[in-house]
């Protein structure tokens, strides 16, 4: 029973969700008010349970007194509520800022930065690499290492500020712009596919799920 | 709660290689990490120092010209202007990047005494925006027009929170849109709703993934590096210009590092001299300890 | 004092995290963890900032009667009704309400999953019209970025089997592996430079918009 | 408004019923679709098919329920093409969150072919460690998995008796939402020379091209076309040749409706000029 009711008020849901497509409407305005009530107080348990016992409140009964700093800046972050005194809130907010800025430091570097370089320095002729058929082996072709390092130099280039985009650095930074916008066309070309599964996803559940059990309970 | 991402899927494999070990005083791995730190933190800090008082060149980036447009066109209509910070946290350094952008962007709406409505993700970003909200009204002239509560909390679930700002954007009609910070794949959500209502949106943000999207459904739409630079853009402060000159140093370098590899990789591959040893060791450097 | 420690505090987490990267010795090892689940627990005190924000927004609009009222009581009574369900399940489960089998197990199971997949799947038709809209040869650039999708879009469905689709498939792949791929490097490396020096600006206070 | 700015402003509504039906009409009536078989699919299906019967294989299972719509066609139709052939088929995964989803498709697959479990296949489940793992089942499988899922030693199953490790294997046939692909190369292949098909899910796959043109992995399963493609070689249309028709409609239709907004624009364009060169 838990579960027929569930798969109608899921239903239900869903198709609300849908209307929207048509026009912002009462059962749309419905389902959403729905959401962020029910997202907004699933959230307070998901923080409580993810986050402030095994973080918090677990430590603390096995005596790591640690924590206690950290519950002193969440504490001071409830002094918004008194405007006379919301400015002690600033100190757990530059303490967030500084672990943010922090790790994208190192993190960026990296992340980021080293693994991008190393994969880019490539060879680009050599006995290492053969030619070989450009159609059944386009992806083991050593011209595709001349591209990725051409490319990439003029995307970089392209995000070069200080110089006004004339002459070389121009020149650069168009074929960079010309990467990039054939670039971002392939990736939404490519995910195409992955949107469209999602549709067939939440069709496959009204159909198989819901509609088809019900159309079963009818005949029998 | 965020739909999974390549990025975090996979960090699951990151348990391969971790017996360590931990009785060093010096990461010698991170060896390459520490010397880009150096070399690229150098370059920060002598241009910063070279940049007092000068005027510096910044090339133009579209985008940030049209804030103001934006915003006055929102208040020739007598719509308000909406600004979205994505669904970061404020660890995130994009959505740190995004609140800089909120202040000039106030500073506007202030000035043209404007209504600016905020939907938040994370409640830490949402009470340092009501901050830096309150603070531009008031340098603006104008902290009687701040209401606080139009800068409020909606839900920590992805969709939940794409829902309610879809929501918003359909009722309140917004002259102008700023998507500007963290977003992954309800990006395409708001951006095709905002579009609706006939906003102009500025979008900006470093998910590369999201990019195309608000390429194509988006009027002007800063491209990673470009939402960085946006404070120092839209402020001109000479030491903050400076920075994004130190950046530029250490782009060209990253651009010098590829070439000399790539000449090392021909000469290495036409077995010419000690070459190929020096490609081959040039590329280990990089490997990541 | 208002102004002067959250510098500091900013300038000391931040400078903590880059040092104590470099150093595998006890107890630097550690830093970055034990700052980042302060970051969390921090976060997880400023969710009642958010909740209360929220259920006041739609108070205030329930007193004074606002347009749309009816919905911001249907949001208000959705998360006191859920609160609740929440509590009993914590109750029934030791504290651990989200565990498989308890009520608010249930509501995730059928509001909170079928609702985010929805808002999800309404991208399949946002992602055509927006196809269908921007995707004009107005310019060099705009009808390269066009031909790249189209080209790629029929490289993923191979409709007909001969030669041609075959080749168009393994095109659109290695179209995403080489070119794209070199974009996306050069994009991700302008970003990585750009929160450098970002975080480098925040560390030493030279950005203070957050702390206005 | 003239036909050609109509065409050029399509209302986006109209876009969304299309595209629903050319969605849904598939999925009602069945419709499977016509697969181009790539090469990359093919050359996994022979990699199988060439295991002579009684040859161990392994299905590795490292995604998770979200990656579920394209990777469950291609575990069943390989589980289905394995119990054909009458190979023993060893079910193991490097996410957990995947061990029930894998179990479900293995037993589903297993009712269909009426084989034994511990004699024509067993799950071992999942243990933690992902390299450290795979490094282990190349010297003895029961070092990491000494009992399977239901906690039934390994040795008392009956087609567990023969294998020991990598070298009585004849393929991995691991299904890929993530990294762990790289590490079953990496690891498996690198160190024990073990033949790999991978499966993966249509983000993952342009990823894993390099280890096929360098003859890394024997065969390369890719989204749901690849799935499709499977499905069509085991001569078992099933969803995902299903779910492909409506792939391949949605994405003519969207392709047609750039064309035809793109010849509104130019019409529209080219009348402008003539009427400027008219005044």
């Amino acid at each position: 029973m838990g579960h027929i009711l569930g798969v109608w008020i899921a239903a239900g849901l869903t198709l609300m969700i849908f209307s929207f497509l048509y026009k912002d409407n009462p059962f749309y305005k419905f389902a959403e008010h729905v959401y962020v009530g029910v997202s907004a107080a699933y959230a307070c348990f998901y923080t409580w349970d993810y986050f402030l016992m095994p973080k918090l409140i677990n430590p603390l009964s096995q005596h790591h007194w640690l924590v206690i700093i950290p519950g002193i800046f969440g504490l001071m972050m409830l002094t918004r509520w008194f405007p006379r005194i919301a400015w002690v809130s600033r100190w757990p907010i530059s303490v967030s800022v500084g672990v943010g800025s922090g790790l994208a430091v190192v993190q960026g570097m990296q992340g980021l930065v080293i693994p991008q370089i190393k994969s880019t320095i490539l060879p680009v002729m050599g006995s290492s690499v053969t030619f070989n058929n450009l159609i059944t082996n386009l992806w083991s072709h050593p011209i595709n290492n001349l591209i990725i390092i051409v490319g990439t130099i003029a995307t970089i280039i392209y995000f070069y500020f200080s110089k006004e985009h004339k002459g070389i650095i121009g020149g650069t930074a168009k074929v960079g712009i010309i990467f990039i916008m054939v670039a971002f066309g392939a990736s939404f070309g490519y995910t195409v596919m992955a949107r469209i599964s999602l549709l067939i996803g939440r069709i496959s559940f009204l159909i198989n799920d819901w509609l088809v059990p019900l159309f079963h309970s009818f005949t029998h | 709660m965020k739909a999974q991402t390549k990025e975090k899927i996979e960090s699951e494999a990151s348990n391969v290689a971790t017996a360590k070990s931990f009785s060093q005083w010096f990461h010698k791995g991170r060896i390459n990490i520490l010397v880009l730190i150096i070399l690229f933190g150098s370059f920060f800090f002598i241009y910063v120092r070279m940049a007092k008082g000068k005027k510096l060149f910044i090339r133009k980036i579209a985008g940030l010209d049209a804030v103001e447009e934006a915003v006055g066109r929102s208040t020739e209509m007598g719509k308000p202007v909406l600004y979205c910070p994505g669904i970061g946290y404020l660890s995130d350094i994009a959505t740190i990047a995004s609140l800089t952008i909120l202040g000039k962007v106030a500073k506007k709406t202030a000035e043209y005494e404007t209504r600016i409505i905020m939907p938040n993700y994370d409640p830490l970003v949402m009470s340092a925006a009501q901050e830096i909200v309150k603070q531009s009204y008031t340098e603006g002239g104008r902290p009687d027009s701040f209401n606080e509560k139009d800068i409020f909390y909606l839900t920590q679930d992805q969709f939940g929170f794409a829902a309610g700002v879809d929501g918003i954007i359909m009722r309140e009609k917004p002259g102008a849109i700023f998507f500007q910070g963290v977003f992954f794949a309800e990006s395409l959500i708001l951006a095709e709703t905002g579009h609706s209502v006939g906003a102009i949106q500025i979008a900006g943000t470093d998910r590369v993934t999201q990019l195309p999207f608000f390429i194509a459904s988006c009027d002007y739409t800063l491209i990673g590096e470009e939402m960085f630079a946006a404070s120092s853009y839209l402020s001109r402060d000479p030491i903050m210009m400076g920075s994004i000159k130190g950046e530029d140093a250490s782009k060209l370098t990253i651009v010098i590092l590829i070439i000399v590899g790539a000449i090392l990789g021909i000469l290495g591959g036409l077995n010419i001299g000690p070459f190929g040893n020096w490609f081959y060791n040039f590329t280990n450097w990089f490997t990541r300890g | 004092m208002k102004r002067q420690i959250p510098l500091l505090l900013t300038f000391l987490t931040g400078v903590a995290i880059i040092i104590s990267f470099f150093i595998p010795h006890k107890p630097f090892n550690q830093v970055q963890d034990t700052l980042l689940d302060w970051f969390i627990i921090i976060s997880g005190f400023a969710l009642l900032l958010g909740i209360y924000s929220l259920l006041r927004k739609h108070i205030i609009h329930i007193q004074k009667k606002d347009a749309g009222w009816g919905y911001s009581l249907i949001l208000n009574s959705f998360f006191v009704g859920v609160f609740i369900v929440g509590i009993i399940s914590a109750v029934q489960f030791k504290g651990m309400s989200l565990t498989p089998g308890s009520s608010l197990y249930y509501v995730y199971d059928y509001m909170v999953i079928p609702l985010s997949a929805t808002m999800f799947s309404l991208l399949a038709f946002f992602i055509a019209s927006a196809a269908y809209r921007a995707f004009r040869a107005r310019k060099l650039n705009a009808t390269l970025l066009l031909i790249a999708a189209v080209v790629v879009m029929l490289g993923r469905v191979p409709i007909v089997d001969n030669a041609f689709f075959k080749f168009l498939g393994q095109f659109s792949d290695w179209f995403m592996l080489i070119p794209q791929m070199a974009a996306k490097r050069g994009i991700l490396i302008g970003i990585a430079l750009g929160s450098f020096a970002m975080s480098l600006r925040i560390i030493l206070g030279i950005e203070r918009t957050y702390l206005q | 408004m003239n036909i050609w700015e109509k065409l050029s402003k399509i209302d986006r509504r109209i876009i969304y019923l299309l595209l629903a039906l050319v969605v849904i009409i598939p999925i009602v009536f069945k419709i499977p679709s016509t697969v181009a078989v790539s090469g990359p699919a093919r050359m996994a299906f022979d990699a199988v098919d060439n295991l002579p019967p009684g040859t161990p294989i392994i299905f590795s299972t490292d995604f998770d329920p979200a990656s579920m719509p394209e990777l469950r066609p291609m575990m069943t139709a390989m589980l289905r093409h394995a119990f054909k052939k009458r190979l023993k088929v060893i079910m193991m995964g490097h996410w957990p969150t995947g061990i029930p989803l894998s179990t479900l498709i293995l037993e589903e697959a297993a009712k269909e072919f009426e084989v034994e479990y511990g004699v024509d296949y067993v799950n071992i489940g999942y243990r933690p460690g992902a390299g450290a793992v795979m490094i282990q089942m190349g010297r003895e499988i029961r070092n990491v998995f000494n009992v399977d899922i239901e906690g039934t030693p390994l040795d008392s199953l009956p087609m567990m008796k023969t294998i020991h490790n990598y070298s009585d294997i004849g393929l991995v046939a691991c299904y890929e939402a993530g990294a762990m692909g790289d590490i079953w190369v990496q690891y498996a292949w690198g160190r024990f020379g073990v033949k790999i098909v991978m499966a993966t899910t249509a983000v993952v796959t342009p990823e894993c091209y390099p280890y096929l043109g360098a003859h890394q992995i024997e065969g390369l399963i890719g989204g749901m076309a690849g799935a499709a493609a499977y499905e069509k070689l085991v001569e078992h249309p099933d969803k995902a040749m299903i779910r492909m028709s409506s792939q391949a409609w949605a994405h003519i239709l969207i392709i047609v409706f750039i064309i035809i907004g793109n010849i509104g624009y130019f019409m529209m364009r080219r009348m402008e000029k003539t009427k400027t060169k008219g005044a």
